[in-house]
């Protein structure tokens, strides 16, 4: 296995929080305030780290397990993607499958961890939670169908990896469109706004926050960072379709990821700072244009 | 000897017609009698100095149509202490009418149809008529005598056509129908005897116990 | 000799038993003469009896079935009605038995007749044999119901004289036969007149049609079943009908001869599709279990019509549909009784909870159903599937669309109604079940699931020469 | 064939033990156990033998029956589903035993017990007839028998009636493949599966009618909407047993019609193939999406079946536009997919039933939102059920993603066939019915096992026995190791898909060898998953050793006394979905304040079935003055019959014939 997989594979482990920190730090910046510094949440993350815990008494082995299950599945998931430019670290006919349903085990648990507390809010996030999921899974697999058209392969390694390069020229508008929708799946996937607002105060306005309101110390602290991981991940879908750097070499590739990183949590900064969160009866409508976009891309490809 | 055998049917559809008309049940049972009678003289008359056969077919049809069966159905409507009017479905005048219509139906019918014998032609019309009044009287008249009446001069009707060709159908068979037909009549008789004890009528309408 | 004494031995069992004084010697002369004729019967099997009179009387194969499967229902119900007979003494019941083997006497001259006036002759006994037996509770329901009963069946059996007599007149192309004898019927089937020949074949269809119960000649059927003690509705559903079936057999055996066939076949078709509908409109929400067994009957007689009607295979199908209606009618008839016996008139609507109270012909009613429906592995299950293939092999796929669409909603009706009887609460009833009176529906059963997975050789051989005099064949 | 037919009869004795020593019950149980477990480990031998690459055994028996002689085989496909009828029916008769001993002072169990084995024999039958006469007789025993089996609690009208309704379903199905059958035979000599064979060439425009009465007839017992209406009702009311059973084996045997009719034919038309695609899409997407409608957990999981019946028939369609377009490997995949996903589902649904009559033992109720918090009181139930809820959902490490990930391979690859790249839009349903999957499995497993209890009974609930739980940890066992171990169960499968397609087995090794590396990585994530999972879990007790632990209530947001009424229900739940889906689905939705309420009756039977049946019932009795009880009316029937016949003899007199 090449040096340039583990490197980059590290790197994004690495700098995973930082966008949060980074998309914050635009949003306040943009309505006019300082805001938290970009680094903010290693020490938040470094903080929960070093703390006890508190449980409620109604929580089981469940509440305990869906953290590491969140920070482990994204961490597989990651390996799933090519991060240096050219090869994942897995990578096998099929694996954009195994990434989302990776994602999906992560959030399955966390769901029935917000369930076990018996609390209303954390149910109500839950469902929430599984119901944007509900939408958001057709764009993105709508978005890995249209990788698979254009490139012929079937592995998110193969796909962003190699072929990718020689496929935008011939169909850029298709493309374009699976970035568009790729974004917006990020978006809520990330729990970002317009879906979800991070930054609110409010439980009742929740999706993500609420879900997590029981866990703390380091469990706390998994759910945050394995949350900004998987931001992370999307992110660096997104820069692969936009950029494939197979041609590069690999310290360049893994450089112009976390560049391509940054300017994504900046773009959601900017996103969160122009536009308002929508009610939650509009976020169905906001990712099933997420999933017409890609489909439109697929259905282009199709024909061309 | 064609002149006795044209008259003796045209008695046979007169008789018919009295069914048709008359307003009394005695005066139905009556007629259906003679009809028997006139049927028993009929092979007679079809096959002068006939056979055994002849003879014998001509005894049991008198015997059985003209004497035991009226004198049966009389025993059975005796105790009935209802009204004897007939009380038909469809009025008197009206069934003479369909009674005429069945005739010229039946001459038509046997116009096209290729009968066996020309000298016996005028059997089948007749046979033909009886069987359409019978079928008639069974469905227009609500007593349950008169039903019975109505078969009887179905099967007789039905016996005119057997004539056609007593030779053809042997004696046995013959009298194993002429039994059967015995055998009906007797049963009916004794169920309308059962009828009218319980409904104390002759009435059969009033048997609509049993529908869906 | 033997094929008199097929006729003989019942009749005579009849007079003995009529003139026994003891109810025990009554019964036990009805089991000797339904064992003695059925011991002739299997002789009848083993040694082809040769003809009698000129070829009048005579046992082909189809015959033959008839005969057997009559014979072996009846010893069935002879067993059965011995435990009926302890069970409750139908009023009249001295002549109970004495009816009883008339009708088997009357039935069996049917079915050894060759000759169509000797035939008829026969069907009117049977008719007539039973009549009594229906009438037996002498109240108003049963008075009605044997009224209806004679009247029409007695209407539909003079025109079926007319079309004998109909007969004998389109033979008279070929003096030289014997008149009416069904093998110079067949030989000599070009010399009839097609005319006569055609009007013939109409008025016995309208009659021996009405004594089968093909609609719209059926509307004594479910009169008639509702009314009469359940062993005699089952012996006219399995035996009765079957006799007026062969009738049905023999004259269509002649149409195929003189090949008016064209003119035959639709309507066949056509009357057994409209029992069928018939049946089916009448089997919808109907409550009363005995008349729809009744309706039920009519579905099965309107499959034979159209069985005989495909030909083919479906002529097969119509000859073993025929054995295995007789049998499932029987048993469903007595399992029907033994749930009814103790409430004594007709069906109170809310039969229920069978399967608690009477476990056995809770169970038997179960096995009915689905025997009667078609499923398999019983026996109407392969009948009817020949038909089907008959109707696919003609080519007459909505005619196979049509006759699937409406089983199935027979099925639901006679599922939802049987279905509901056996399971549910049970009515609070103190009958216990005799072991007489569940034996007899038991071999039934038995015999039912036997025909469906096993059709022994011989019977085999006999359904495809009966098959073959029909102009059909057998699969 | 000699051990099959060996372990058959075993299991038939088992059944009657039941019967024989029904005044000892202890003996009778041990008789059926011993019996019937040693049996379907006989009867699976040559199962195993022929999937492991053995000669398919066959045995032919005179036939009693005009239509050519009884022919019994184990070929790959019979095999395979022989393997799901033996562990799952096994498993759930076992798990009888003692789910149904409380029973026994009320009810005729021993009776049960003896259909559960007859049930078992009928279904191992079908799957190795190999010609139309005993394949419509298992089948047809199986139906009927799997009836009584359903109406076990006959004295409840909704047990009657759900009963009745599958009673129909399945009859109107066996009827259809009657004149299937009847059909076939015309063209074909015999009615043994190796003549209708021969005879496909023969069939009109390439056997559409054969594939349309297959849909019809096999869909029936399938369950694939539409026809599916009988399903929920009857796998909600049986015994828990019997639902995992049915829903496990008994529905498969419509998939394996299918299946069958596919090998025996050929190539079924391009129509039937979207057409069975677009079914395929309709009843996942429906199916699970009415599965989260639902507030009795029994009716839910019977959903889920059609569900999964949905995913299996989207494989299905992939083999039969793989083999119509000769895309070898697309038609392999797809249909060792439909095979596979077969598998799973059986051990997965069954063993969800089987985790659901636990629960209902433990406390008397089926429904979700009268439980909850059962994850103290019953924690090896919930291990299994949890097993199961990852395993449906198609999650990995468990065998579910194995199957659906076969699928989606199918899917994906039909973007290299020109003709059928259309296809790879099913990836997005297939998506979407996974997400649901998972809302529907949150909700159940959240609402059930987590959180507290919501009512007094559901408090007193309590681990159930070793006979119930053994059961259970077998099956879940078997999705653990397919779901770690996939190369185990995904080779054979391909060279069952490959015998379907009738191409041969170096197709099926040329995909082996297209899927192997997947299969071990897969395998590989597995493991690590789970290694990681365990590090992360000793690293966090590491951590927390010597650090203030606290327990106390959970936070209500400043609220101080939450309640168990307080929980977010079930139903709410699933609310959002309900609402954004609820046109597609035709489910009804009602607020009222402080009350949501979402309605579980079936979309079809409502407003399809019903209706037909109650038109049908009045046009019947439109009819019924015909029999007013008037004689002359009769009378005047019958000279009307006469009257028509005469006419038309006076119009066809001088027709042919005379």
């Amino acid at each position: 296995m090449k040096w340039s997989v583990v490197v980059s594979l590290a790197m994004l482990f690495v700098i995973a929080p930082l966008l949060p920190g980074i998309a914050a730090k635009t949003r306040a910046r943009l309505t006019g305030r300082r805001g938290a510094p970009v680094l903010q949440p290693y020490r938040d993350l470094a903080r929960l780290w070093r703390k006890g815990a508190v449980y409620s008494r109604d929580t089981s082995r469940v509440f305990r397990f869906a953290p590491i299950v969140l920070v482990a599945t994204a961490a597989f998931a990651a390996s799933l993607v090519p991060l240096d430019g050219q090869r994942a670290m897995l990578s096998f006919s099929g694996d954009f499958v195994a990434f989302a349903y990776l994602l999906a085990l992560g959030r399955f648990l966390l769901v029935l961890a917000a369930l076990d507390t018996g609390s209303s809010f954390e149910g109500m996030g839950a469902s929430r939670e599984v119901t944007v999921a509900a939408f958001a899974e057709p764009a993105l697999f709508l978005a890995f169908v249209a990788l698979v058209l254009a490139t012929g392969n079937l592995s998110l390694g193969g796909a962003l990896g190699g072929p990718l390069s020689q496929a935008w020229p011939g169909a850029v508008p298709a493309l374009a469109m699976v970035t568009v929708s790729l974004f917006l799946v990020l978006l809520a996937e990330g729990s970002r706004v317009p879906v979800d607002d991070p930054a609110t105060h409010l439980e009742l306005t929740m999706i993500h926050e609420v879900m997590v309101l029981d866990h703390s110390g380091p469990d706390f602290a998994m759910i945050l960072y394995g949350h900004a991981l998987k931001l992370a991940l999307f992110g660096s879908l997104l820069v692969g379709t936009l950029i494939p750097r197979a041609a590069l070499t690999a310290p360049l590739a893994i450089a112009v990821l976390a560049l391509g990183l940054v300017v994504v949590a900046v773009a959601v900064g900017i996103v969160e700072s122009v536009m308002a969160r929508l009610r939650l009866n509009r976020v169905p409508q906001f990712l099933t244009a997420a999933s017409a976009l890609a489909a439109l891309g697929v259905i282009l490809l199709l024909v061309g | 000897m064609p002149r006795v055998v044209e008259l003796l049917l045209l008695l046979v559809i007169l008789t018919s017609f009295i069914v048709l008309g008359t307003t009394r049940l005695s005066a139905c049972i009556r007629a259906v009698a003679v009809q028997g009678l006139l049927l028993g003289l009929l092979p007679l008359a079809l096959y002068p100095g006939g056979s055994l056969h002849i003879w014998g077919l001509a005894g049991g049809t008198v015997l059985l149509k003209g004497v035991i069966l009226p004198r049966f159905l009389r025993w059975a409507i005796r105790e009935a202490a209802v009204r004897r009017e007939v009380e038909p479905r469809v009025g008197f005048a009206l069934s003479l009418l369909v009674g005429v219509v069945a005739v010229a139906a039946a001459f038509a019918i046997s116009r096209i149809l290729p009968l066996p014998e020309r000298e016996r032609a005028m059997l089948v019309p007749v046979a033909l008529a009886t069987v359409i009044i019978g079928l008639f009287v069974l469905t227009t008249r609500s007593k349950a005598v008169l039903q019975v009446v109505g078969y009887l001069i179905l099967e007789n009707g039905v016996y005119l056509f057997g004539l056609t060709h007593v030779e053809r159908v042997p004696f046995l068979v013959e009298v194993g129908v002429l039994l059967d037909v015995f055998v009906a009549v007797f049963i009916m008789g004794i169920v309308v005897f059962h009828i009218n004890r319980e409904f104390d009528s002759l009435d059969s309408t009033r048997l609509t116990e049993l529908t869906d | 000799m033997l094929l008199l004494a097929l006729i003989a031995v019942p009749a005579l069992a009849a007079v003995i038993a009529y003139a026994r004084r003891t109810p025990q010697w009554r019964a036990t002369w009805l089991i000797v003469g339904a064992l003695l004729h059925l011991a002739l019967v299997t002789v009848a099997w083993v040694v082809p009896p040769l003809p009698l009179f000129k070829g009048w009387l005579a046992l082909d194969s189809l015959g033959l079935i008839v005969l057997t499967t009559v014979s072996a229902l009846f010893a069935v119900v002879g067993f059965y009605a011995v435990g009926y007979l302890r069970r409750e003494s139908p009023r009249g019941g001295r002549a109970f038995a004495s009816y009883l083997l008339a009708f088997l006497a009357a039935a069996s001259l049917v079915a050894v007749s060759h000759h169509f006036a000797v035939l008829w002759v026969g069907l009117e006994a049977t008719t007539l044999a039973v009549a009594p037996l229906i009438y037996h509770r002498h109240d108003r329901r049963s008075l009605e119901a044997v009224w209806k009963y004679l009247v029409i069946s007695s209407v539909g059996i003079a025109l079926a004289l007319l079309g004998v007599f109909f007969l004998a007149t389109a033979q008279a192309g070929a003096p030289s036969a014997r008149p009416l004898v069904l093998e110079d019927l067949i030989t000599d089937a070009a010399r009839l007149q097609p005319a006569w020949l055609k009007a013939a074949f109409i008025f016995l269809l309208v009659g021996f049609g009405t004594k089968m119960g093909l609609a719209p000649m059926h509307t004594w059927k479910p009169d008639t079943y509702g009314e009469a003690p359940s062993l005699v509705g089952g012996l006219m559903a399995g035996a009765l009908t079957s006799c007026a079936f062969l009738g049905l057999a023999r004259i269509t055996q002649v149409a195929v001869a003189a090949d008016i066939a064209p003119f035959v076949q639709p309507l066949l078709l056509g009357f057994g599709l409209l029992s069928l509908v018939v049946a089916a409109a009448f089997l919808v929400g109907q409550t009363d279990l005995k008349r729809l067994l009744a309706y039920s009957s009519v579905e099965h007689m309107g499959l034979l019509a159209i069985g005989l009607g495909l030909g083919g295979v479906g002529a097969y199908g119509a000859v073993l549909h025929m054995i295995n209606n007789a049998f499932v009618k029987g048993l469903l008839f007595l399992a029907v009784g033994n749930v009814l016996l103790p409430a004594r008139d007709g069906t109170p609507p809310g039969v229920s909870g069978v399967l608690h109270r009477a476990p056995v012909s809770g169970f038997l009613l179960l096995i009915g159903l689905f025997a009667v429906t078609g499923s398999p592995p019983f026996g109407p299950f392969l009948s009817e599937f020949a038909i089907l293939s008959a109707a696919f092999h003609g080519g007459h796929y909505w005619i196979a669309a049509t006759v699937l669409g409406l089983l199935a909603v027979i099925f639901v009706s006679l599922g939802a109604r049987v279905l509901g009887a056996v399971y549910g609460a049970a009515a609070p009833t103190g009958a216990r079940e005799s072991a007489w009176l569940a034996a007899a529906p038991v071999v039934l059963a038995l015999v039912v699931l036997g025909l469906g997975v096993f059709i022994p050789r011989p019977l085999f051989q006999a359904l495809a020469a009966a098959a073959g005099t029909l102009g059909g064949w057998a699969p | 064939m000699i051990l099959f037919f060996a372990g058959i009869t075993s299991i038939l004795l088992g059944g009657l033990g039941m019967l024989v020593w029904r005044r000892r019950p202890g003996l009778a149980a041990w008789t059926f156990a011993v019996l019937v477990g040693a049996g379907c480990a006989l009867a699976v031998v040559p199962a195993i033998q022929v999937l492991a690459g053995g000669a398919a055994p066959e045995m032919r028996v005179p036939a009693g029956v005009p239509g050519g002689d009884w022919v019994f085989g184990v070929d790959l496909l019979s095999a395979f589903f022989l393997l799901l009828v033996l562990l799952v029916g096994g498993a759930s008769a076992l798990y009888g035993l003692e789910y149904l001993a409380p029973e026994a002072r009320r009810r005729p169990v021993a009776a049960t017990h003896l259909l559960t084995a007859f049930e078992i024999a009928a279904l191992a039958l079908v799957v190795t007839a190999r010609s139309a006469m005993p394949f419509l007789m298992a089948w047809e025993v199986m139906a009927v028998l799997a009836y009584f089996l359903v109406a076990f609690d006959s004295e409840q009208a909704d047990v009657r009636r759900a009963g009745l309704i599958y009673l129909i379903g399945t009859h109107t199905g066996t009827l259809v493949l009657i004149a299937l059958f009847a059909f076939w035979g015309q063209f074909a000599g015999a009615l043994s599966f190796d003549a209708l064979a021969a005879a496909a060439p023969q069939l009109p425009a390439g056997g559409a009618m054969i594939f349309t009465l297959a849909l019809v007839g096999f869909g029936f017992k399938a369950g694939l909407v539409p026809l599916h209406f009988w399903l929920p009702g009857a796998h909600g009311v049986a015994p828990s047993h019997v639902s995992a059973l049915m829903s496990g084996v008994v529905i498969k045997m419509g998939i394996y019609g299918l299946l069958r009719t596919v090998s025996l034919v050929g190539p079924p038309p391009a129509w039937w193939g979207w057409l069975i695609l677009c079914l395929g899409l309709a009843s996942g997407v429906l199916g699970v999406l009415w599965a989260l409608t639902q507030h009795d957990l029994k009716r839910l999981l019977a959903y889920h079946s059609v569900e999964n019946i949905g995913i299996i028939l989207l494989g299905l369609g992939i083999g039969a536009l793989g083999a119509r377009y000769d895309a070898s490997m697309l038609a392999v995949l797809g249909f060792a997919g439909a095979a596979l996903h077969a598998l799973n589902h059986a051990l997965f649904k069954s063993l969800l039933f089987l985790g659901a009559g636990a629960v209902q033992r433990a406390t008397g109720t089926r429904l979700i939102d009268q439980l909850g918090g059962l994850e103290r009181r019953m924690p090896l139930t919930w291990a299994a059920f949890l097993v199961g809820s990852v395993a449906i959902v198609g999650l990995p490490p468990l065998n579910g993603f194995v199957s659906e990930w076969i699928v989606y391979q199918g899917l994906l690859q039909s973007a290299t066939v020109p003709p059928m790249r259309a296809a790879v839009f099913a990836v997005a349903g297939l998506a979407l019915i996974g997400a649901l999957a998972l809302a529907c499995f949150a909700k159940v497993g959240g609402a059930v096992f987590l959180g507290r209890p919501r009512t007094a009974a559901t408090e007193r609930g309590r681990e159930v026995g070793g006979g119930l739980l053994a059961p259970m940890g077998a099956l879940a066992a078997a999705c653990v190791v397919i779901g770690v171990v996939p190369v185990l169960v995904v080779t054979p499968a391909l060279r069952v898909g490959a015998s379907i397609a009738g191409i041969g087995t170096d197709s099926a090794s040329e995909a082996a060898a297209a899927v192997g590396p997947a299969l071990q990585w897969i395998s590989f994530m597995a493991f690590g998953l789970v290694a990681m999972v365990g590090a992360g879990w000793w690293l966090r007790r590491v951590l927390l050793r010597r650090r203030p632990q606290v327990w106390t209530e959970t936070w209500g947001c400043a609220y101080a006394r939450p309640n168990p009424r307080m929980q977010y229900t079930a139903a709410s739940f699933a609310a959002p979905l309900v609402v954004a889906y609820g046109t597609v689905a035709g489910v009804q939705v009602t607020r009222e304040p402080g009350h949501f309420h979402t309605h579980a009756t079936d979309v079809v039977l409502d407003r399809v079935v019903f209706p037909l049946w109650a038109t049908v019932r009045t046009w019947a009795l439109t009819v019924r003055p015909m029999q007013q009880g008037r004689l002359w009316l009769y009378l005047l029937y019958l000279l009307g019959a006469l009257l028509v016949l005469l006419l038309y003899l006076a119009f066809r007199a001088g027709g042919p014939g005379s």
